[in-house]
């Protein structure tokens, strides 16, 4: 990561602002990039990620569209079919369904219709997950309807720095790119110097390393994941952190280095479990570290019902409390035996 | 009425009776209540967010008292006071703003669609639900509401087009506020009135102020009248202004000017009902008229004491009712996590 | 299985013709079984599952309706709310999509949303899978996307006793359906007197005993399993084979007991493995029967790729080689040792 | 044209010149015996599937010879004579029928986007394209074409509203052949015409005999060119037939009546441009006429030989190339596969 220059203590910036300074620098650097969505203009988004951009380079290159995501994501493959790299933004995880067609139908496949001939560089912004006390459809976790869309890549930054790092780089990469943003995540603070480099974001990334267990997580819970680990700390027992960074395609080689050498593994998610990304994560975990492991690789997410209420959404939501419950079940014990029939 | 609330008549619309003004008046005075009330609890966090429809109360009255007993009203989040105005209580009202559950009434008793959230979505229900009453023999056709952004997604289209094709007898009222959030209109239509959009679908298209609610009101039951008589569904368009920020946490400095609320505050549908009553003694002689007048305040008053109430509580809503209405049983997967959250809980 | 009366042997019946019937006898058994979609009347749907019933049951009852699928969808969903039990068709996979924000947004939802006050009986039938050498778009395997959303049922048959069964099961059903119809299979015929009724849709099925290892499949894979089961058994490998039937919300039950016996698992279907279906299987099983394993849970699916061209789908589906191919690698040998990092 | 192919002259629109008549109905007579020669490769299994566009040639021929050099195309799956029309190799326009790959031609080359199967999800595609031109300083026109049955998806809505909201140089071709499979227009809309629709989006309708090319490329024309200046984009409805099944699969039989394949077989666009030539002496004399006549003939055969030449091939295509443009790179685990498939074909 870049440090400041002259030695100062970088100041500490917000994922908000790290993104809405990505938006910024990217139109800036390139006249192709044009940045659009429901009231991403003057008032800047909802949650104020293009604060400051529709004044700074004008309705041509930051603009509100009409009020319909199919549109929005159809427009912008034409726009990117002529040479444009747009940056399109669902205003919430569950307004990104209208487009859904677009998006698996055209946005991933036209690279490939075309033997290459026409990429297309869109990136969809996609704020996504709950903790913000959001009614209905308002807190969707939706990676696992996009990561089993090939033709898609789908990144999803767990820091300010990344969140940076990674928006410039999904802008300026030639495939499309569902950019889901932790909403909770947006107040979150880190100490940064801008712009930063951070790790290609097609590599996982090791948070904070441990002996024991392997946590695995991304975007709103990677914050979750090292207070968990934290936490453990604390009682003796070592947890290693990895952030995924770009789910699909997914570069699997960090995780299983990491499983394959503690043994253990918890994923956590937001979503649903049921048919969640933890899924393919398990899965392909076990599948290629099976003699290392010690226990079955335990998944932690959402339960399997539509997002709840605000004011139930805390018994929903995986918590580093939860991580540890499961961290807990990894059969430390020798003696261990649970599930089977019956 | 025109702007100062003077009658005007049509030719074509019948001008609500006297004992339907005063009921118009009342609702708004009630609903403009319920919308300062709610918009004060979610300013103390007492509501996760409140939608205000301060400003449109004329429309959604005027509509909802069009409807008969036996009608579906398919409300979008920001029609509150239409909610109340049909009989909802208007603590239920508010249980999805308050998050203790995603619809606080039974749809089924008072005909009443859960608020909708995804824009435009509604508006096939309403299709649906009027074809299916049909198809049982039943007279029944809805009011499906919308704002004017929502006329831009696809799913409105495509409600509007069935509802054509099918004959079935919904009249679907476009609040156009002037905003969708922070985006105006002529960035949502290039055309001359979202009216204008009924033809293209080979149906009425009505054009109406919508700050005036007998005019809603009447515009309203007739397009319902021909609707039911089986000359088709309606886009009534009803003009009118969001007075209030998009929700409480909306920042309307950002994206428009004072000067243009303040247009619309003196347009304020209150003012220009209650001027009509005044000027044709609807409620009476002068003194009788304030003494109505007293008590539909009285009535709005108590509305706004009840909501204090109900939402002072801090009775939390059970963490078990995440599980039981996912499906018509609890499936077995489920069951497991239901049990192992009780157990959690158990715990601490 | 009923039994065909007076010791005739049962006439075969195409999975098309079981589906067709199972409509039929739902509109007649029930005034508010309604049947509409494009296509689906006078021509009796392209793939002619609906044929004969306008004629039969008339306008009213079967009908065309305007090409929307998010309308088709979303009237459904009004119709439900009336009392009525729609039976709606998407003609093929990806053209469900448009839909996707009615299925996922309210389909799924209304129930719970209202406390079940209002639920929704419809049925969705999707035709979905290859096989058919259908040009892009017309060969999805989707049932991730609708797996992983709460408040779903979906099922897809893979007999066509069960296609008979499980349908008319899924319009009786108060919770909303996504029929998912393994198109290939529309021609597949099996000796049954219509009507009958199998196992109820919730539970999976053993479709075939075995005792050296587990197949896992459903839809379209369920003969193609069986296939690879029978060839394995020439060669002396016992194979179970699992048709799961219900895919959400599952019942593990049978699966796991199965699993823990075998000790073996293999799981197998059409759609891309990243992300797909087979992951929870793999991921649900391994939890539950980590001690019973022998090997990892494997899966067979197709390629993470875009659905390919007629001329190259072969290449992406599964077949009974593949399948077997994946048995052979459950690590018969004991010194096997396969993954693992690097 | 009248049906007979009388020449009719209309004070807004200009008809082609001669030439340009010439080359209307040359490109007819090749898309024609095109449409003929697939569907024969069709029912020899030849290809897994042809939608034939017989009946509607001047339609698309209409279309896409008003289009400039520079402009784009954006097709259906019904529009190959569009495509042939416009430059794109036959035998690339087949490749996608024959299953070989998706999209056989480079779209950037000829300005022509791959042939879409989701319906009405191409006309957002155009209105995109020419607004990045537009944002590039090009004078960059586009042609969305769709079915009438497309017309009621929800993506036709939207994409009718962005181009008229943002103004794109975009002419969305509907050609009316009265029927989406076996769907016909009644149900698909209660709209007096489908260029009404263009009311609502506050754009201009033109509704125009589909089955007259010089009508057609007239108002396309037209169209365009008001377009390009500013002018806003438009619907044109090009009313026309499909002639033969939706597509070989097809079983037109069930839903509608020969009579009415009939009645428009007499309608014939290239029957009618014929007349019209013979009868104005576009091409020369009756010597003159014969012989161009003949020369298009000759060419068209040139075309179906040089199809059933390259269709005839038992080339397959190389499976290697499912992997090479899923991304820019081919990522890891996707090299996994590849290597697999790779190694899994070297064992059979
Ligand atoms: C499908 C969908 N997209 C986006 C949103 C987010 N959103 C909520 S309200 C709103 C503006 C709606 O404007 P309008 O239809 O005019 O209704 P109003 O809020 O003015 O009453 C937007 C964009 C949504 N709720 N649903
Ligand atoms: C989104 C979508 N839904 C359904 C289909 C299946 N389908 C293919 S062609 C067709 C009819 C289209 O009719 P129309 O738009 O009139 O075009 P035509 O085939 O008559 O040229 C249908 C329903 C599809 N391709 N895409
Ligand atoms: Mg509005
Ligand atoms: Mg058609």
């Amino acid at each position: 990561m870049t440090r400041a220059p002259g030695g100062d203590a970088p100041a500490e910036v917000s994922m908000g602002a790290a993104l809405n300074r990505a938006l910024r620098d990217a139109v800036a650097g390139d006249p192709d990039v044009v940045v659009y969505g429901e009231d991403v203009g003057p008032l800047g988004g909802v949650f104020r990620v293009t604060d400051g951009l529709h004044g700074e380079f004008g309705d041509e290159r930051v603009f509100d569209s009409p009020l319909a995501e199919s549109g929005i994501v159809g427009t912008a493959i034409g726009m990117a079919m002529y040479g444009l790299r747009p940056v399109v933004e669902m205003q919430f995880d569950a307004f990104a369904y209208p487009a859904f067609e677009q998006v698996v139908s055209h946005l991933a496949k036209t690279r490939n219709r075309t033997r290459g001939a026409v990429p297309l560089p869109v990136v969809v912004r996609v704020p996504y997950g709950g903790g913000i006390g959001g009614v209905e459809h308002h807190s969707d976790s939706s990676e696992a309807y996009y990561t089993h869309t090939p033709g898609l890549r789908v990144v999803t930054p767990g820091t300010p720095a990344d969140a940076y790092s990674m928006l410039r780089e999904a802008i300026a990469c030639d495939d499309p790119v569902v950019f889901l943003e932790p909403k909770r995540r947006y107040w979150s603070k880190e100490a940064v110097e801008l712009p930063v480099r951070t790790e290609p974001m097609d590599r996982p990334v090791v948070r904070r390393q441990g002996t024991d267990v392997t946590l695995v997580a991304y975007g709103p819970m990677v914050e979750t994941a090292l207070e968990a680990a934290g936490a453990a700390a604390g009682e003796g027992r070592s947890i290693e952190v990895v952030d995924l960074r770009q789910l699909a395609p997914l570069d699997d080689s960090v995780l299983v280095e990491s499983v394959c050498r503690t043994g253990r593994a918890v994923v956590v998610h937001e979503a649903s479990v049921f048919g969640g990304y933890g899924a393919e994560v398990a899965a392909r975990v076990t599948e290629r570290c099976f003699h290392y492991l010690e226990a079955p690789v335990l998944r932690v997410g959402g339960l399997d019902v539509p997002y709840p209420p605000p004011r139930l959404e805390g018994y929903h939501l995986p918590d580093a409390e939860r991580i540890l419950a499961a961290v807990d079940r990894l059969q430390w014990e020798s003696e261990w035996v649970e599930g089977g029939p019956g | 009425m025109d702007r100062h609330g003077r009658r005007v008549e049509h030719p074509l619309f019948t001008a609500p009776d006297p004992a339907r003004l005063a009921d118009l008046h009342r609702a708004m005075v009630i609903g403009r209540r319920f919308n300062q009330q709610a918009g004060t609890l979610a300013r103390q966090g007492r509501l996760a967010v409140y939608p205000s429809s301060t400003g449109q109360e004329a429309a959604q009255v005027g509509g909802v008292l069009a409807l008969s007993e036996q009608d579906w009203l398919f409300p979008s989040y920001r029609d509150s006071v239409a909610l109340i105005t049909r009989g909802v209580d208007p603590a239920q009202v508010l249980t999805l703003f308050r998050g203790d559950w995603h619809s606080g009434y039974d749809p089924r008793r008072h005909r009443c669609a859960p608020q909708c959230t995804p824009l435009a979505t509604n508006a096939s229900h309403a299709v649906g639900l009027t074809y299916a009453a049909r198809r049982k023999g039943h007279d029944v056709a809805a009011l499906a509401l919308m704002g004017d952004g929502a006329t831009s997604e696809g799913d409105a289209h495509e409600a509007y087009n069935f509802a054509a094709v099918w004959n079935t007898p919904v009249v679907f009222l476009v609040q156009n506020n002037h905003w969708a959030i922070s985006v105006p209109l002529r960035r949502q239509t290039a055309a001359p009135t979202l009216a204008h959009k009924a033809i293209g679908y080979g149906m009425r298209g009505y054009h109406v102020d919508g700050n005036d609610a007998a005019a809603v009101h009447a515009v309203v039951s007739r397009a319902l009248a021909e609707a039911r008589a089986g000359g088709g569904p309606a886009i009534v368009e009803a003009v009118t202004y969001r007075v209030d920020p998009h929700t409480n946490s909306d920042a309307p400095q950002r994206y428009r000017d004072e000067s243009e609320v303040a247009y619309w505050v003196e347009r304020d549908p209150l003012l220009r009902t209650e001027a009509l009553l005044r000027a044709e003694g609807v409620l009476g002689d002068a003194e009788e008229t304030d003494r109505v007048l007293a008590s539909f305040g009285a009535d709005a008053e108590r509305v706004a004491a009840l909501v204090r109430e109900r939402m002072a509580g801090e009775d939390a809503p059970d963490p078990d009712s995440l599980f039981t209405d996912v499906y018509s049983t609890v499936p077995p997967l489920l069951d497991r996590q239901r049990r192992e959250l009780a157990a959690e809980l158990r715990e601490v």
